[in-house]
């Protein structure tokens, strides 16, 4: 059996989606927390719909230091229905086996997970319920390896982010931990969808094929993520040569704009998949025909 | 501390991968300026403290209360530095060594308001750009030094998430950092957050402590047997506390917000204290590897006092260390206590103290009898910004406190 | 000063025959404890100034505003003092005194609160009871200072007389001392009153310019060429100028509250400053033969200054003294150049002065650049109490000073 | 021609009332300040008519700081009515020739009298109005020899106050240069009605008598005020040896007790004059049958 995420990125580049999960969409009272959770599962439904590769799920945590307003919103509102570890490996459990799921979640929800501190917990319970790969935002390759050789042993992946501000050392260390992806951000700041997707990608896409090149480290698939909001921006991207793009903020802002109509929700979040997914595509095509790949 | 930050267990560096290389930029500065005195930076603070700041602050016989106590009680007087805490040790600190770093900007957050004034005040003396977060409560609660941020020239961007304290200000601040971080130092108001701060804001707070050692030397040729201190972020009881670690017969006691209640409820997601080194637990809490008051799956708790400076969910990992090991006292007081305790000071002492400070008193009111012959406690800060909040919460608890202010009751003529 | 009390032509004692014995009392108190340091009284009050009250304060250099001006601004910073002001080195000596004295209890009288506080914080610390008087305009626009003096465990009497400011407050005091004159002291808060009070409270103070005559030395080895204060009823200003009136090389310059208008208006009784050196005449008020605000009748007026400290029709007769033999320099800064100076002194320095003492900064602004090469300007006090007016004064008149209070606009969620 | 004041003392003790000049009593509206005048003219003359002796008239200051709430009272109306000196001065050229008159003020007021500072114009226009002496509480023996010596020369008496504070060094001072005859301060404090006339007032009477006797100096008839407010107090105290009764306050409380109705007031005021007249009286012939003088 191949690595489902690997699998992912085979053929084409993936698009990979990003919802808070539990987080049902703007409501007056809040739904039960099961209620909550099937709502996850039917947004889900509409992105692999739309074309989702992979799926990022966010476990919410109440300080989400590295998100912007809109995932902050939506972890706030996760938080309110009644969302918990235990309810998001339940979730994850119920869907699909072959989508790859990757959580997102802050290091203080895995240290915690299952009553006595350590990462241990959160890993066994992870793998059980089929997480293929972890990203901890606030957790810097320096701290991270006791989660790595926990997630090493359960078949786990951790993935890890090279910000534009990450130095060349840096970027070593980070490779040589990370697997599955590298979460490439593509600018300064928190997650939020952004119009413009800057040069910065294109160079960080640059730095780290040249560390593959020099330290002869088997390529990595390379997914842009922070600010990307339209299928013009994903093919862009792609073009430039990411295996993969990110979208959280944009689609959040879909189902937050249409209020406590879940239907529409629903519709749209698939709509803007699509469209994202397609650009995906033809930022792929792009890259085959043309000279950017240099 | 070792090389990598860690107090024991305790410390660590868990931030976005974003910031690491501000971090370790940081590490690298607080390592040659403030531990080497490199380029002569060290000097430059202290002539900074000393002309701008106020220093040495003095340490003071408390004489009515050490007739109470029965005990010599000294008090070392922060409340006596420019802005009326201690915060402008660590603030004008950080702000000369940004300076020192060519970075162009300052951003903070604050709870009280003490650490953002004290950092404005140092903005506006050194020339720095500023801009403070600071939770929707807490500016509503801390006007006064609201109005002194603003009349400092600074930026105050009030944060209107979640219960609006100290906790979601912090997490504001670190966003903006994670846009500006090529150009912005954050300063960081306590012995929280990655390293190098617990031990950067440590060692600029540490000389609350050396001075009163030297002081009490000078004055009675001694140590002595006690220090206690109230502890938010600890910055203070570091301060206060580091030159005395190493001297085993004195006994240390950071005093916490026990706020109304001692217990927490995990299905609100309240701790109606901040009682963190007491009762907390181990978790990760803006970027360090602490104590923090959380439920059972890891979420942060509101934590509640009286006192907005001590209105925290985390605490040093220093701290929780130097608990740990046995070597440092942890103890609580509560809302009311510290307030009775704030009147007692103000009425027996002529001392208005910080909200934050009267908890160290409570705690003297409690144990002072048994704490030794010779006992110092710092005076963390004036109560100037907690006037108001001292009148109500003294009404609405109908404490005995002598207290009344029928002189505002007639109109003016 | 000649021994019975007069400065050239000012000074002297008018007061009711039953007060003149405890002012003979006082007299010989004054001359025994404060002139001659009998049982080491001097001694006792410096060290409780050191301990309690934070001395000695620091000189500063202002680098901004040594800059703008283009000399060297050297700023004493009396802010610092205990309880905010210059006021403590004052009531602490007094209140101290009347302990020598075996008085039993304490009065004063109060303008902005700073006075008062100094007072009752001393008396809290010193163990004496205390009572203040204080016109109820004054108690409405200094608000945190009346809740401060009730915190310290002291009645505050507030004066509905008149229009209810510091010359009410004054009359009323003088009126509980006819009372009870044998068990009670009288702290005067300024360098006002019949001898000895004008040369007391000058001693009393003058360890601020003793301080920063040392301090000058130290640091640039030399004198200042003029040394700038506010003045009220002038005893920032004379403990700032009398260890400098011996030295004819510097300029001595006092600046008064100009308030709205220099004119005075004699129907209405108003005068719309308290520029008492600069158009006042001579007259007696509350004890002493000086220059004050009067109509043509002797009636005193009611003066004005946005700055409740500076707001009084009277002045030191010693410095009334120094104006007429023109060794000192009076000057006025009205209510808009003082209200510009705080705003500049709190953006460029970081140091939010008092209301009153930010007039001694307008002055700078007007004549900086022709005052010499090195120009001591006494911080008289902090700016604190002073935030609610300051931001209402501020938006009256639509100074642009690059402030606003936006930050409040939006409720708590 | 004798001395009125000393006339006035010269069969029996005198009753000395002391009026606010022109303080017309509680208005809504401020009278004119001739109507003021003419209200004060009106009160004397029912203090006359009640019995009074010499009448004490104050020029009311702006900071009287040795009066009582009562007398500052009356002064804040009457400069609100607008009373000046020079009304003042016309108010008493105006009254009976033969009725003794005593002007109280404070420093400042005889100080600026005339425009410039000094003392001599105002003991001039004093002298030509009629004023037989003054008395002015703000001024120690310390300050008052420019005072002294040019109503010396004027011929109006300067009356001085002895207090119960005051030592025997300060009493020797004080009857060296007081003319006319001695104020002598009940009690402790500002004016003001008190229903206790304590023993300070035996003992102070006694310690002028005994420095009269020691030092040989003609006697000054002794005026007792300070708290004086009933018929019997007045007895009490001229039984105790006083010369004269000096009532302030208590005066003042009956026009403030009448509101604006000023002929109640004028009889209330007759009424009061008459007791404490009769007081005066009674008080006499119980010290000239008793052993009290000792
Ligand atoms: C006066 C004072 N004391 C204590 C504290 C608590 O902070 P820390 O525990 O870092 O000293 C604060 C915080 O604002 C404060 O203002
Ligand atoms: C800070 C400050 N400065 C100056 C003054 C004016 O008083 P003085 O002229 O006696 O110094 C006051 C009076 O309250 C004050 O509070």
């Amino acid at each position: 059996m191949t690595d489902p995420i690997a699998a992912a990125f085979i053929d084409n580049p993936a698009f990979i989606p990003y919802l808070a999960a539990g987080d049902p969409g703007p409501f007056d009272e809040p739904p039960s927390a099961d209620d909550a959770v099937a709502q996850t599962s039917a947004y889900i439904d509409a992105l692999v719909a739309g074309g989702a590769d992979i799926v990022e799920l966010g476990l919410p945590h109440s300080e989400p230091i590295a998100d912007g307003p809109t995932i902050q919103q939506a972890s706030v509102r996760a938080l309110e229905a009644g969302m918990t570890p235990d309810r998001f490996f339940e979730l994850v459990d119920d869907l699909p086996a072959d989508l790859p799921i990757v959580a997102m979640t802050y290091y203080n929800m895995v240290y915690r997970y299952g009553g006595s501190p350590g990462v241990d917990e959160f890993i066994e319970a992870a793998a059980a319920a089929g997480v293929d790969g972890i990203i901890v935002p606030d957790l810097p390759v320096e701290e991270s390896d006791p989660l790595c050789a926990a997630a090493r042993d359960a078949g786990v992946h951790i993935i890890f982010i090279a910000a534009p501000t990450t130095t060349d050392e840096r970027l070593a260390a980070v490779m040589q931990r990370c697997s599955g992806y590298l979460y490439v951000q593509a600018r300064l700041g928190t997650t939020g969808s952004q119009t413009d997707v800057s040069d910065q990608t294109r160079s960080s896409l640059g730095r780290v094929r040249s560390f593959e090149t020099n330290f002869e480290r088997d390529p990595l698939p390379k997914a842009v993520g922070f600010g990307v909001s339209s299928g013009e921006q994903a093919a862009d991207i792609v073009a430039a040569g990411a295996d993969g793009v990110i979208v959280g903020s944009a689609l959040i802002d879909e189902i937050t704009g249409a209020g406590t109509d879940r239907a529409r929700a629903e519709r749209q979040l698939e709509a803007l998949a699509t469209e994202l997914a397609a650009g995906t595509e033809r930022g792929a095509a792009r890259r085959q025909s043309g000279p950017e790949r240099t | 501390m070792s090389s990598d930050g860690m107090f024991g267990e305790f410390g660590g560096q868990f931030v976005p991968e974003a910031l690491m290389p501000a971090i370790e930029e940081l590490t690298d500065a607080y390592d040659r300026y403030v531990q080497e005195n490199e380029a002569g930076f060290m000097d430059d603070l202290q002539s900074h403290l000393r002309s701008f700041g106020g220093r040495p602050t003095p340490i003071q016989r408390a004489d009515q209360l050490s007739e109470r106590y029965g005990c010599e009680v000294y008090l070392k007087r922060e409340d006596l530095v420019h802005g009326g805490a201690h915060k402008l040790n660590n603030a004008l600190g950080q702000v000369l060594l940004a300076q020192y770093m060519d970075k162009e900007r300052i951003i903070a957050e604050t709870g009280a308001g003490q650490h953002g004034t004290a950092t404005t005040m140092s903005c506006a003396h050194l020339g720095m750009p500023c801009e403070i977060y600071m939770g929707r409560h807490d500016v509503n609660r801390q006007r006064p030094n609201v109005f002194r941020m603003r009349l400092n020239g600074a930026t105050v961007n009030p944060v209107d998430i979640g219960r609006g304290t100290l906790k979601e200000a912090i997490s504001e601040t670190m966003r903006d950092w994670a846009r500006t971080v090529e150009t912005t130092h954050y300063v960081i108001g306590s012995v929280v957050g990655p390293h190098p701060y617990p031990a950067m804001v440590r060692d600029f707070q540490s000389v609350i402590g050396r001075e009163a050692k030297r002081q009490l030397r000078e004055e009675i040729g001694e140590l002595p047997d006690a220090v206690v201190a109230c502890a938010g972020g600890g910055s203070n009881a570091m301060g206060s506390f580091a030159p005395f670690v190493e001297e085993s017969s004195v006994d240390l006691h950071a005093v916490e917000a026990g706020g109304s209640d001692l217990s927490i409820d995990g299905d609100t997601g309240i701790a109606p204290n901040s009682a963190t080194l007491s009762i907390g637990t181990r978790g990760v809490l803006h970027g360090s590897h602490t104590k923090i008051l959380q439920d059972e799956d890891g979420q942060i708790m509101e934590s509640h006092s009286v006192s907005a400076g001590l209105d925290y969910a985390g605490v040093g990992p220093e701290l929780a260390a130097l608990v740990e090991s046995g070597r440092l006292t942890a103890a609580t007081v509560d809302d009311d206590t510290a307030l009775e305790a704030f009147h007692r000071l103000s009425q027996t002492e002529g001392i208005i103290p910080a909200l934050e400070t009267a908890h160290a008193f409570g705690y003297l009111e409690a144990h002072g009898e048994a704490l030794g012959d010779t006992v110092l406690v710092t005076v963390s800060g004036r109560g100037d910004k907690d006037l108001e909040t001292v009148i109500e919460e003294s009404h609405r608890r109908e404490l005995d406190v002598g207290f009344d202010l029928s002189v505002f009751d007639a109109e003016v003529q």
